[in-house]
């Protein structure tokens, strides 16, 4: 059964542990700033929300990538970035209509959520259990691939 | 208001009905266990005339360990006191908390 | 059911593994025309400035690939096709016979009619060839000119400068990548790349080019100034590589016009990426977006038409464009230049190079664009493409744009309730 | 190491930025944060200087913890001279500011010299920079805010900025971060402001390394994370609650200070406590409470985020109030509420909003307005002064009047601004004055909870909560019940609490983790991120080191052992209801015990030997 990160931004507090966890995991520091989970604050409406990757479907970063540096991740289904293939295009960046694959301007590449190759770090340090690590059929995350299937060009 | 009388047989069969009235406040979490009655987090209750602090733990359904700050009047009563009959009197005050703090 | 592709880049590659996925019995034929697997030309700076070998640029990495996925590749140039026979016809006289026909042949770099365009040491920057031939005489220290700021000139402007060679930049319009900047933005890329060292003159055509001193060249420009060059690059433009459709009765303009099926005037032949004159998003018109995220939509849109028939009509691609230069990133996305009777919300941090400006109509994103902006800018593409309205977020990003990431999740998020509800 | 051994020196005269290595023999002797910015302090300034002259320095410190995943480490501190009580200031603060410092590759920032003209900083990691804010100076902290988050286009950037209040020279302006985060006490923000500095931006993409053993590091935390978790008061009651959770108990044991200090039980409090702020409201069915927030790394997040009534009288007409922000917390809660008898929660919420907004304490603003009101009541203050308004104990209207004028220090809302003790010396009854050392008081009646008025009187910073939070043990039970009406014992306890926070706070940490956390806990986190051995015993120590030299600038600023004292009331007049009726402050009995457990001379001085002993600078 794959599993897949299930985000309830109710029970977020906003206390980054996940970006710190990520960038520990990914980075070998604290830096949130390259965690591939951000956590959006709506501060006038006291709100949080975590947002990342939902590994869609359609993969739109994996497809327009010219050089095939990006690739699923057979056990996790995650699509995951060949950082020694990357050339740093970023036209990846522009393609993902979710805005979840980013480029490091450090690393001269771009950098997504891997789900940690099946255990993710933010889904093990969030406190509150807003970021959970579950049976894909059970997150709901199919409600925010419809939402990006507006996007789709009517091909699926 | 929920009745708490309570009746006491003693050993030789004769039966014993007596309670008095006093104010229980359940803060934080508690505040679900009060009787329907009860403003805000305060209600008036009966209970038995050598009733224990524990005996109306239980009796509202307060988890012993989440009755954690209890005081009668504003003092703290610790938790080996709480089965000690006598504690109370009439009109006295009853308050109870979960481990809180602040500051 | 034989399908064959005239072309293997981007659009092409992608067709064919459409193809596969949708009917595994499908017989397959890819025709490559440059004798090298299958590569992106996204990926030549990269190769160019010496961070990855030509393999590197490959589309697909496995040799392989193809192979296992059963599609053949042959090697060999399209001379012409004949709709009626529903055959192509190769540069070497053979013929295949085709059942469906996608002609994904792309485009190819131009030079202008100037004089002396076609002396030794003036080049394109557009194949693994052309790379080859700039990496050899863009020595350090020699003098290059490099012909047109657009896309593809901006892009090799790092690997020219990281090659430490003199570089002058010269562009006709007044700004840099006029096609997905305005004049704030394009002056913001202009004065980076002077700060960066580089002279760059808009404004200013070439008129012609002379032999020099020795191996040099002769640059002449309109504002009657004469550089000196070892070698000028010339990335003034590319056309859609359509002159072998001469005669076929296909529908051409500046490119293959294509339908919402990718389909083209004539029954079983199909268009897709650079070559295609494709309907745009945001418009509605057909035009040529020579973009390599339209060319593997393209790609994935001919392949449904061509196993499934015309099922799902395409509402277009939006225009969108990255690009580095010298290390500035840039975006545009959709109606970045905004549309009549819209509104813009606009901040311009020259000092820190930063840049965002977005198009609205009503309360809809229908463009955007942005400097130096790193994070989460495919969610632009997201609010444009998804055309959802804004609500109150019109406003917040019209008092400061830069919450474009909150607005799309503001929105995802209320129509993930409405989902639910 | 956790320290960034780097910090950056702003001189505001000249205009310079300079990066310096951080001191670490100080950061061997004093951690960080609190403890190691006051070492500089000590260092570097006159402690006889005018603190609202260019002489004074402020320091923005974090801690070795700050910016880790250690739960909570995201506190930094403002350090510098207060202008209120002319001793060690020393604030400290939550949010995301802290760690994004840390994550810019900083430990600190001095500030020194004054700027000619408005000015603010931004910090791009090693890129710090002074802007003119000529267009800021005048902004509340909330539009600042907006305007710098324009200005520099990114959403991420974490901004720390003064108020009108402090421009206006509001003697216990805050420091804001993150629009409700405050380094509230003391007039941090008012020295802030007097060197032209309206805010600091701060952008961090470089990340914390330098852990000292990255392994042992994650195990700690991650053990301290779980028995912050397993714990009733920080895994359930805390963010179920937030600190609010105090109006009731407090009321309850009789220590709520009402009506400037006059009462100890306060008949409104269930109106404006914890269990109201969730209760739904009649005009749209929602609770004044959204939800809990948390700030940077805290597995606890016991913060308040709120929103006021539409319909109520404060708000109706100014939809810029119809948002969330910040709070209730407790000791804001009680200032502007019990102590000035007003029971009304959105009046409370608005005028808290307005603390967060032009960044005033509202422990000491609700402390002062109470202070007018009873000037009012005996008819010193009129309203003459208070432009008609009737400034009466209970009154929603005359708090809420009051907070705006503070806040834009406008008319009356510049005396209210000069705090409790100059404003009572004004209108001619200092004896009104509820201050220690000039600071206000917080929210536990001394005469109810005997400790307390010990920590108060000792508090190097004045009036303080969260110096010495004998409450805990007092009524909370933590670790170990002790009775509150009872002084014995209590010298020890509050000696224990103040070094044992002084040390919590130079963590990086806060001090809230000591709900459930013991040194025990905690000396493994330092000792696993931080080079050296630290033990339990020697985070104490650099406790008690810390308390020493705080203790020994005070000395040097002026203040005497004749300052550890509690004004008159609490002394004199025995609390008139709850378990505490009767009942004074006994703090002429605890404190030569106190001196004693010091080390300290009969007079209230560091001696030779304790300066000695803990190897105090000078």
């Amino acid at each position: 059964m794959q599993k897949s990160l299930h985000i309830d931004p109710a029970k977020c507090t906003g206390c980054l542990q996940c970006e710190s966890a990520c960038s520990l995991e990914n980075e070998g520091i604290f830096n949130p700033s390259k965690s591939r989970i951000k956590v959006f604050n709506f501060h006038d409406e006291g709100r949080f929300v975590p947002y990342t990757c939902t590994q869609c479907d359609e993969a739109w970063c994996m497809q327009a990538c010219p050089v095939d540096a990006i690739v699923i991740n057979a056990e996790t289904g995650s699509k995951d970035v060949l950082e020694d293939i990357c050339v740093g295009c970023k036209v990846c960046t522009i393609a993902c209509p979710f805005g979840t694959i980013n480029y490091n301007t450090s690393s001269g590449k771009v950098v997504k959520c891997d789900l940690c190759g099946g255990d993710p770090a933010c889904a093990d340090a969030c406190p509150t259990q807003a970021i959970t690590y579950v049976d894909a059929n059970a997150t709901g995350l199919d409600k925010m691939r419809a939402w990006a299937a507006k996007t789709d060009n009517a091909t699926s | 208001m929920r009745k708490h009388k309570t009746r006491r047989i003693a050993p030789d069969g004769a039966v014993a009905e007596s309670f008095m009235q006093i104010t229980l406040k359940l803060f934080a979490t508690l505040g679900d266990l009060l009787p329907s009655n009860a403003v805000r987090n305060v209600a008036t209750i009966n209970v038995d005339d050598d009733a224990t602090l524990h005996s109306i733990i239980d009796s509202y359904r307060v988890p012993r360990e989440l009755a954690h700050l209890v005081l009668i009047n504003g003092v703290f009563v610790c938790d080996a006191d709480r089965d000690q009959s006598g504690l109370l009197k009439e009109g006295d005050v009853l308050a109870i908390w979960p481990p809180v703090a602040g500051g | 059911m034989h399908h064959v592709i005239i072309g293997a880049g981007p659009a092409a590659v992608s067709a064919a593994e459409h193809m596969k996925k949708l009917d595994a019995r499908s017989e397959i034929t890819m025709l490559a025309a440059e004798n090298v697997p299958p590569y992106s030309r996204m990926a030549i700076p990269y190769f160019l400035v010496g961070n990855i070998t030509p393999e590197g640029t490959y589309l697909r990495k496995n040799a392989d690939h193809f192979e296992n996925l059963g599609i053949n590749v042959r090697h060999g140039r399209a001379s012409s096709i004949d709709p009626q026979s529903k055959s192509v016809k190769l540069a070497d006289d053979s013929t295949i016979a085709y059942d469906k026909l996608l002609v994904a042949t792309g485009a190819t770099a131009t030079k202008p009619p100037i004089p002396g365009i076609d002396l030794d040491n003036v080049h394109n920057c557009w194949s693994l060839a052309d790379a080859h031939k700039i990496i050899e005489k863009a020595t350090p220290g020699s003098n290059v000119i490099l012909m047109g700021a657009g896309f593809i000139g901006c892009i090799i402007l790092e690997s020219l400068a990281a090659r430490k060679v003199n570089l002058t930049v010269i562009e006709m319009e007044n700004r840099m990548v006029s096609r997905m900047t305005n004049s704030v933005m394009g002056t913001m890329i202009k004065d980076w790349c002077v700060d960066k060292g580089i002279r760059v003159l808009t404004s200013t055509k070439v008129d012609r080019i002379d032999p020099g001193q020795g191996s040099a060249l002769s640059v002449s420009t309109n504002t009657g100034e004469s550089i000196a060059a070892d070698l000028v690059i010339c990335a003034t433009g590319v056309r859609s590589n359509t002159a072998f459709l001469e005669g076929s009765g296909i529908n051409i303009d500046m490119g293959v016009v294509v339908g919402d099926y990718m389909e083209t005037s004539v029954t079983d032949i199909y268009a897709a990426g650079d070559v295609a004159q494709g309907k745009d998003f945001s418009t509605g018109d057909y035009y040529v977006q020579a973009i390599q995220p339209t060319a593997v939509e393209h790609g994935k849109i001919a392949a449904q038409s061509m196993v499934n028939g015309h099922v799902t009509a395409s509402p277009g691609n939006v225009n969108m464009n990255v690009l580095d230069t010298v290390g500035l990133i840039s975006t545009s996305f959709g109606m970045w230049m905004g549309v009549d009777g819209g509104d813009e919300s606009e901040l311009v941090d020259k000092e820190n190079y930063q840049y965002i400006n977005l198009q609205f109509k009503d309360d809809v994103l229908v463009g955007a664009s942005s400097l130096g902006m790193t994070q989460h800018v495919g969610v632009m593409r997201g609010l444009i493409q998804t055309a959802s309205p804004l609500g109150e977020w019109k406003d917040k990003l019209m008092a400061n744009p830069t919450r474009l990431s909150e607005a799309y999740l503001a929105g995802a998020q209320a129509q993930d309730q409405k989902n639910s509800a | 190491m956790s320290w960034t051994k780097k910090l950056l020196r702003v001189n505001l005269s000249s205009g310079t930025c300079t990066e310096e290595p951080l001191n670490m023999q100080w950061a061997n002797d004093y951690l960080g944060q609190r403890g190691l910015a006051t070492r500089y302090i000590v260092e570097e300034t006159d402690p006889a200087c005018d603190p609202l002259g260019p002489d004074n320095k402020l320091i923005m410190a974090t801690g070795p913890l700050t910016g880790t995943m250690a739960s909570t480490g995201g506190r930094y501190s403002v350090i510098c001279k207060s202008p209120l009580t002319n001793a060690i200031a020393c604030s400290n603060s939550g949010g995301f500011f802290g760690a994004e410092l840390k994550f810019a590759g900083w430990d600190m920032v001095i500030f020194e010299g004054r700027a000619a003209s408005p000015m603010y900083l931004s910090i791009e990691n090693e890129k710090a920079t002074l802007h003119a804010a000529d267009d800021l100076w005048g902004k509340s902290v909330w539009e600042a805010d907006g305007m710098l988050r324009t200005k520099h286009q990114d959403p991420q950037a974490r901004i720390a900025c003064v108020g009108r209040s402090a421009e206006q020279g509001c003697l216990y302006a805050a420091v804001v971060n993150d629009l409700h985060r405050a380094a509230g006490r003391s007039g941090v923000g008012t020295v802030m402001a007097s060197k032209n500095l309206k805010a600091v931006v701060v952008r961090g993409t470089l990340g914390l390394g330098n852990i000292d053993n990255p392994e042992a590091f994650a195990a700690t935390t991650k053990a301290g994370k779980a028995v912050l978790a397993e714990n009733a008061v920080t895994g359930q009651g805390l963010p179920a609650y937030g600190t609010q959770v105090l109006m009731n108990v407090i009321n309850e044991v009789g220590a709520l200070p009402t009506r400037n200090m006059r009462e100890t039980t306060f008949e409104g409090a269930a109106n404006v406590s914890a269990e109201a702020m969730a209760e739904p409201r009649k005009s749209d069915g929602k609770p004044n409470l959204t939800t809990n927030g948390a700030c940077y790394a805290c597995t606890i997040a016991c913060g308040r985020i709120s929103t006021i009534d539409r319909t109520h009288f404060s708000v109706k007409d100014k939809p810029e109030y119809w948002i969330n922000s910040g709070g209730l917390e407790y000791e804001a809660a009680w200032a502007l509420g019990p102590d000035t008898g007003v029971d009304d929660i959105d009046a409370l919420t608005y005028v808290n909003f307005l603390c967060n907004e032009d960044g005033m304490d509202p422990i000491s603003l609700g402390s002062t307005i109470a202070a007018a009101m009873e000037l009012f009541e005996t008819g010193a203050i009129t309203t003459a002064q208070t432009d008609g308004v009737e400034l009466k104990f209970g009154s929603a209207e005359a708090l809420c009047w009051a907070a705006e004028a503070t806040a834009k220090g406008e008319g009356f809302g510049r005396d209210l601004g000069m705090g409790s003790k100059r404003l009572c010396e004004k209108y001619g009854h200092p004896e009104f004055s509820m201050t220690v050392k000039g600071q206000e008081f917080p929210a536990y009646d001394p005469r109810g909870i005997q400790g307390m008025g010990l920590a108060y009187s000792t508090s190097n910073r004045g009036a303080c909560h969260l110096r010495g939070y004998t409450v805990a043990s007092e009524v909370l039970g933590i670790p170990e019940k002790t009775d509150p009406l009872e002084s014995d014992g209590k010298a020890g306890l509050v000696k224990a609490f103040q070094d044992a926070t002084a040390a919590v706070d130079s963590a990086g940490l806060c001090v809230f983790t000591t709900f459930a956390w013991t040194m025990d806990d905690i000396a493994p986190q330092v000792d696993a991120a931080c080079a050296g051995d630290w033990s339990t015993e020697r985070m104490m120590e650099v406790g008690e080191r810390i308390w020493n030299m705080e203790r020994e600038y005070n000395a040097k600023a002026g203040l005497t052992g004749a300052d550890d004292n509690l004004p008159a009331r609490l002394l004199n007049e025995p609390a008139n209801s709850g378990p505490a009726t009767g009942r004074v402050s006994e703090l002429a009995k605890m404190l030569p015990e106190y001196y004693e457990a010091r080390g300290w001379t009969a007079d209230g001085s560091v001696t030779a030997e304790t300066h000695q002993r803990l190897g105090l600078p000078g």
